[in-house]
């Protein structure tokens, strides 16, 4: 009979102290787990209810406020290039942002507006790192992404106008679309998690046709709270499927500061009772984002399963564009700000002198004129026909071929298993 | 006391019902410092506490554990749900543990799961759904759907006295759209559940209905009266338990019934009461019973596209012609 | 062919599919070495390997999520529900993403979740229950109901081959106490999804119902003849999307209907049926609808109460001489 | 603005190197964390789906067979007397359940059976732990808490036979019923990880009313993946709610071993992603069971929040009385029958000359007459009248006073704030 190793390699490279034979021990074991944290300096902050002295209750605000932003980590990965081109979405990302801002004073909206304001490079660094194989699934301040992996800006502003020719049609909104024909983008779903043990299926039907795929999706500080979000990553970890899991720590979840979502320092930490590795990166750091997407990714090509990153920023908006966020600690945005991802990472590009200043106007004024077009021919599109209001509830016969992305199941053919007789449970005679 | 809008009548409701009841709490996502997403408890934390209003984590199924929980200590939680399409997330424990507790095994559940449901806001699939059905198919439930400020408040008052769990639906449209003065001065007075309300009396057609669509209802009333159609418009209130009784006396009063509701028609509200029409009122009936219900989709976004989801005035002006004629 | 029990002609169908099919695979708790907790899958990991036959964590929102994911990539899952008493705890996945998927994004789902449900066995409360009106109310989901072995063979085909979600509820009470041969020789079949089947052909009364109830209706058919009544008995086999039109037929034919199910009275499908009898056969009608359906409670566990609690052929029985004499 | 430690002491003792400030650290970090683990052997399993020769696929197994079976450890707390009364619930609880196999056997059972086989320690000393105001929600295998907390096996035995007598009058079976009132017992519900919460809320509304309270409920290897159960014990962690998780890892939920539930060794781990203390213990050995119950109690009682305990055993039969569990390697029932925890502990108390032989055979020659005399009045019960099926499904007025268990909330009464206007969410305009 083999005997498993009592402290036998695990994921996140868990060790423990060797099991002693029927020899009684200290009662505090020590367990240990590598949780990388690649982020170059680790503010600390704590926000709790307070009463005031004027009786009301309010947020009360510590941290570490005094740090000097750190510079970027360099990129084991990321050419000269590939950053410019990351660099190109960001900007990309935030100028859709910004005309999604105008166009929504302009009453030309329908509903609200999402922003991804300050996490521009968790977004696009992340989805950047993908393969063309991969799939991902965004969450609603991930429109950057949608940018990276083929979307134009336009899509994502019809959709928010509800215009005939959005992806959705007007169906839905917002950034709620997706492309299971050339894009593999699953669709954003409001409640929060849902989308992991989909982006887990996704994996797992993709090896089952042959090919182990990364399927990437983000969940938010307080959206990793949900039950389902816990179901689909210990699935993945049992079936060692790609999921890669970006939980985007933006220290609030609507109004709701992260102590009040978890009990503990870091959501990396929930990584290590899934068997998975879990790390920690600056979110407003590009390199260090697509470097432990990368890395995640390349796991899941070689069939090693789920990986958990935790990515650190402040969400510097409120919740969507009707909350004026009055109960972030404006300390905290403030801190914040001196980190744009954006113009980090800008500085970085420069100080490498990857881009020189002229190129950096003229990728600025490139990327304007791209959202200018785009919002103008967003604009021109027609509202949706009522007449579509009924249609395509049910996918009816040939209406879509069913499409087998990587090329169908091969079975293995097994021996002669004839189908035979069963029992049903008994008790329920 | 000046008019208030749907949303202060809840609000002052709930309010009040806290003040009263000590016993009162209230538990959901966001609703302590900033108030709720609609707003409804703002302010509720500092004169309550952060003990009695309670701001947890985005996980519904623990916001209505807990609750049911907490009830069980004798308690009386209100649960807020930011959208009501969310009480998916919490449905195992609504329909199998809160609906079942008293007939399983005797323990009362005196809880009140209230939140905004319904469309008309541009909300999408997403944050306009009317998910009533799912629990008036479940016994061991009640279920509210108030349509005028009054009513919410003295709904939410029998809803929050009530000894079983009540889900309470908020018709988000309504919430700053109606105003009217509260009956009783704005003292406290309560609306019983199970009961249905004479919306607008009439002869010649019924229009059975509850939430939003009351209005709607009310609308058409009015411009069919000047055809001399006098339409008699019941407003439902609670539809778990329905009020069989008024359901019936309005049909034979005027032997021809529009049921009208905002959620989809298949499966919807409007063959409940179709069946017990026929039941109570059969030989009344001078005409077959007409439904008018969203369409049997999603909620579409666009708002030519909804528009063309829910039920108008029109369409029910166009039955009650249809029906006369008949 | 010998005759095969409900059971089996779900397991042969299944089966079947697989071996014809590369890309239908099974997922769900136990169901590998094990065979499932009623053993429609026994031995399908020795043929297909655990790589199509997934046991899964117990996670029910984990599964039905990994199906619909899976489907994305063009397979075609089939996803057990131990008890379809669990389907509650993925009921936001079902209604909200598979549901809408297609009417949000144009995304097709075709999977299909099984597993058994309803009563008469004795289960209680939480392993007894029939909920296919949580489904029904929801656009964008096919539901299953089958009676007999041969419709559970061909619907199921059907339901895999169908590009929709659909949800298949078995009647555990039915799996192994019916047995027939199937047609085509044992050869492959399908029947297809919407389509109801005459059960019985009869000219006085109409009795629609669907799964287990048909055999209540058909034993109370029997015993009706024998006072003369000749009773027509539709069975409904899908209860989404309804088949209208068999409805309306039956109706107008027999000009009385009973409509009969297992499910709970309020809110059951039988209300939806009497609004479209009632739309589409008003003028037919020579006496009310009558409604026979399950106490307006949770599943009781002891058997007299669990009796007490379902509907009986004697309820037929007494309904139809009602109704007959009106 | 004061600065938060960046290594303060969190409830699971965890620890991290100190945050250096902008200076980069290695990138495997490792973390420590106690989860003490009080067994006094730590035996390996493994369990994975193979393909046979004959070409069917079955469970293959390697483990450490060969160990002798260990000691009771020695508790902290258990008195004699305590020490004997326990034992004495453990042979009511198996002495019962054995009854309700010979009733099975005599259709006189409604459906099916579960047993608590081999995990009688586990069930009987954590509920002995509970102090008289604590709550508890047993699962399907608890019966012997049950009868701690003061149930009779005739309520059982009446519930498995349906009876009118039974706590739910034949309204649901099994160990299906609970009491509010007087034994603070919340019925089990099926659907797994669902009384998690519940129990939270019961303490919490417990506090609310100025008490701090222990919650007890338990949960298997298998039930652990439902996404309540991560709501639940979050949702405790984060309010410090005195939840006590007893997750009874049985190596197999149902026909499914823990290797296909989760990727991680010990489910212990899990509580590091909450922020709770975790440990292990010896499911067999009562004495384990109750002092670390105890401590979870006590921690619970001064209000600092939830603990899980991971109780390892084994599931000493099928799943239900149906099921022979053919799938099980009868090596692990091997292993498991000589860690009998009803033998262990008779043998620890016969060792320690607390109970003297003479003793022992009277206490067993007790609790047989107990169940015997249990059985005949259970038996004896009719069965419920069928007029009973409509009624109760609602509290109508007058059907229950609704009891505060602690005495209801006293507010405390705060400033002259005033309902006010508010603005409801704009985009929802
Ligand atoms: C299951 C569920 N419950 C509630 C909501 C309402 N809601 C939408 S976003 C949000 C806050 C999300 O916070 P977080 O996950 O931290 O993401 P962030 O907005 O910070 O990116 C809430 C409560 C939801 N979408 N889904
Ligand atoms: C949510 C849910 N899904 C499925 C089931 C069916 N079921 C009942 S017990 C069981 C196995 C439980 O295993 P475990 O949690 O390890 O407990 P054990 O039986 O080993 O004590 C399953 C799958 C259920 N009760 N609840
Ligand atoms: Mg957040
Ligand atoms: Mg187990």
């Amino acid at each position: 009979m083999k005997k498993r190793p009592a402290s036998k390699a695990r994921h996140n490279g868990a060790s423990r102290p060797a099991a002693g034979r029927n020899g009684q021990r200290p009662a505090d074991q020590e367990r240990r787990y590598r949780i990388p944290d690649w982020r170059l300096e680790r503010p600390q902050f704590h926000v709790t209810q307070k009463r005031t002295e004027a009786g009301e209750v309010r947020y009360s605000f510590t941290g570490d406020l005094d740090l000097a932003p750190p510079p970027i980590r360099e990129s084991g990965y990321l050419t000269r290039e590939k950053s410019i081109e990351l660099y190109r979405w960001m900007l990309l990302n935030r100028r859709m942002e910004q005309t999604l801002e105008t166009l929504y004073k302009q009453s030309k909206v329908v509903g609200g507006v999402y922003f991804g304001l300050g996490q521009e490079a968790c977004s696009c660094a992340s989805a950047l790192a993908l393969g063309d194989g991969d799939w991902f699934a965004p969450m609603i301040r991930n429109q950057g992404a949608l940018l990276v992996r083929g979307f134009h800006p336009r899509d994502v502003m019809m959709q928010y106008m509800a215009k005939a020719d959005s992806p959705t049609h007007g169906k839905d909104g917002t950034s709620h679309y997706g492309d299971i024909a050339q894009r593999n983008m699953v669709s954003p779903i409001s409640m929060l998690g849902d989308l992991i043990p989909i982006l887990t299926g996704v994996a797992l039907g993709a090896r089952l046709q042959g090919r182990n795929i990364a399927a990437l999706t983000w969940i938010g500080d307080g959206g990793q709270s949900t039950g389902v979000t816990h179901e689909g990553l210990n699935f993945a970890a049992v079936q060692k499927l790609g999921l890669v899991l970006i939980v985007e720590n933006n220290l609030w979840a609507y109004s709701t500061p992260t102590e009040m979502q978890f009990a503990i320092e870091d959501l990396a930490e929930r990584a290590i009772g899934y068997g998975v590795p879990g790390m920690i990166v600056d979110g407003t750091d590009a390199c260090q984002v697509f470097d432990a997407t990368l890395e995640a990714v390349q796991r899941a090509h070689r069939g090693e399963g789920p990986t958990l990153i935790e990515a650190k920023m402040m969400r510097m908006k409120g919740h969507a564009i009707h909350d004026a966020a009055g109960y972030v600690p404006p300390e905290m945005l403030e801190f914040w700000r001196k980190r744009d991802p954006i113009a980090r990472f800008e500085k970085h590009l420069l100080g490498k002198k990857w881009l020189t200043p002229a190129q950096n106007r003229e990728l600025i004024a490139e990327v304007e004129r791209q959202v200018d077009e785009d919002r103008t021919l967003a604009e021109a599109s027609p509202m949706p026909d009522p007449a579509q209001a009924p249609k395509g509830v049910y996918c009816d016969p040939g209406c879509h071929p069913i499409t087998l992305k990587y090329g169908g199941v091969k079975p293995a053919r097994r021996g002669g298993a004839k189908l035979k007789q069963s029992e049903a449970a008994l008790h329920f005679r | 006391m000046p008019a208030v809008t749907y949303l202060e009548a809840i609000r002052l409701a709930l309010w009040e019902e806290m003040e009263r009841d000590p016993n009162v709490f209230c538990i959901g996502e966001d609703i302590g410092i900033y108030g709720g997403a609609f707003k409804v408890t703002d302010g509720f934390i500092d004169r309550f506490g952060a003990e009695r209003v309670i701001d947890t984590p985005i996980a519904e199924s623990a916001i209505v554990g807990a609750a049911y929980g907490a009830s069980l200590t004798g308690l009386r939680p209100v649960a807020e749900f930011q959208f009501m399409d969310f009480i998916a997330c919490a449905f195992n424990q609504i329909v199998n543990v809160l609906a079942k507790s008293h007939y399983r095994w005797g323990a009362p559940a005196p809880l009140v799961l209230r939140g905004p449901s319904g469309g008309g806001v541009h909300g999408g699939p997403f944050h306009s759904q009317n998910p009533e059905m799912w629990f008036v198919k479940t016994p061991g439930l009640k279920v509210v759907c108030p349509a005028t400020p009054a009513d919410a408040y003295g709904l939410m008052k029998s809803a929050i006295r009530d000894n079983n769990p009540v889900i309470f639906f908020e018709h988000k449209f309504l919430y700053r759209r109606i105003k009217e003065e509260l009956p009783n001065g704005g003292g406290d007075f309560t609306v019983p559940l199970g009961r249905a309300r004479q919306a607008r009396a009439g002869r010649d057609l019924s229009v059975i209905t509850y939430a939003a669509m009351v209005h709607v209802a009310l609308e058409a009333a009015e411009a069919l009266a000047a055809e001399g159609i006098e339409v008699e418009v019941l407003d439902l209130r609670t539809v778990l338990p329905l009020d069989r009784e008024a359901i019936a006396e309005t049909v034979r009063k005027t032997s021809r019934a529009i049921i009208l509701h905002e959620d989809t028609l298949t499966g919807g509200l409007a063959g409940e009461i179709a069946a017990i029409i026929n039941e109570e009122a059969f030989d009344w009936l001078d005409a077959p019973i007409s439904r008018i219900a969203a369409l049997d989709t999603p909620v579409p976004f666009s708002p030519p596209l909804e528009h063309a989801f829910l039920p108008k005035v029109e369409d029910v002006v166009r039955e009650a012609r249809r029906l006369r004629a008949w």
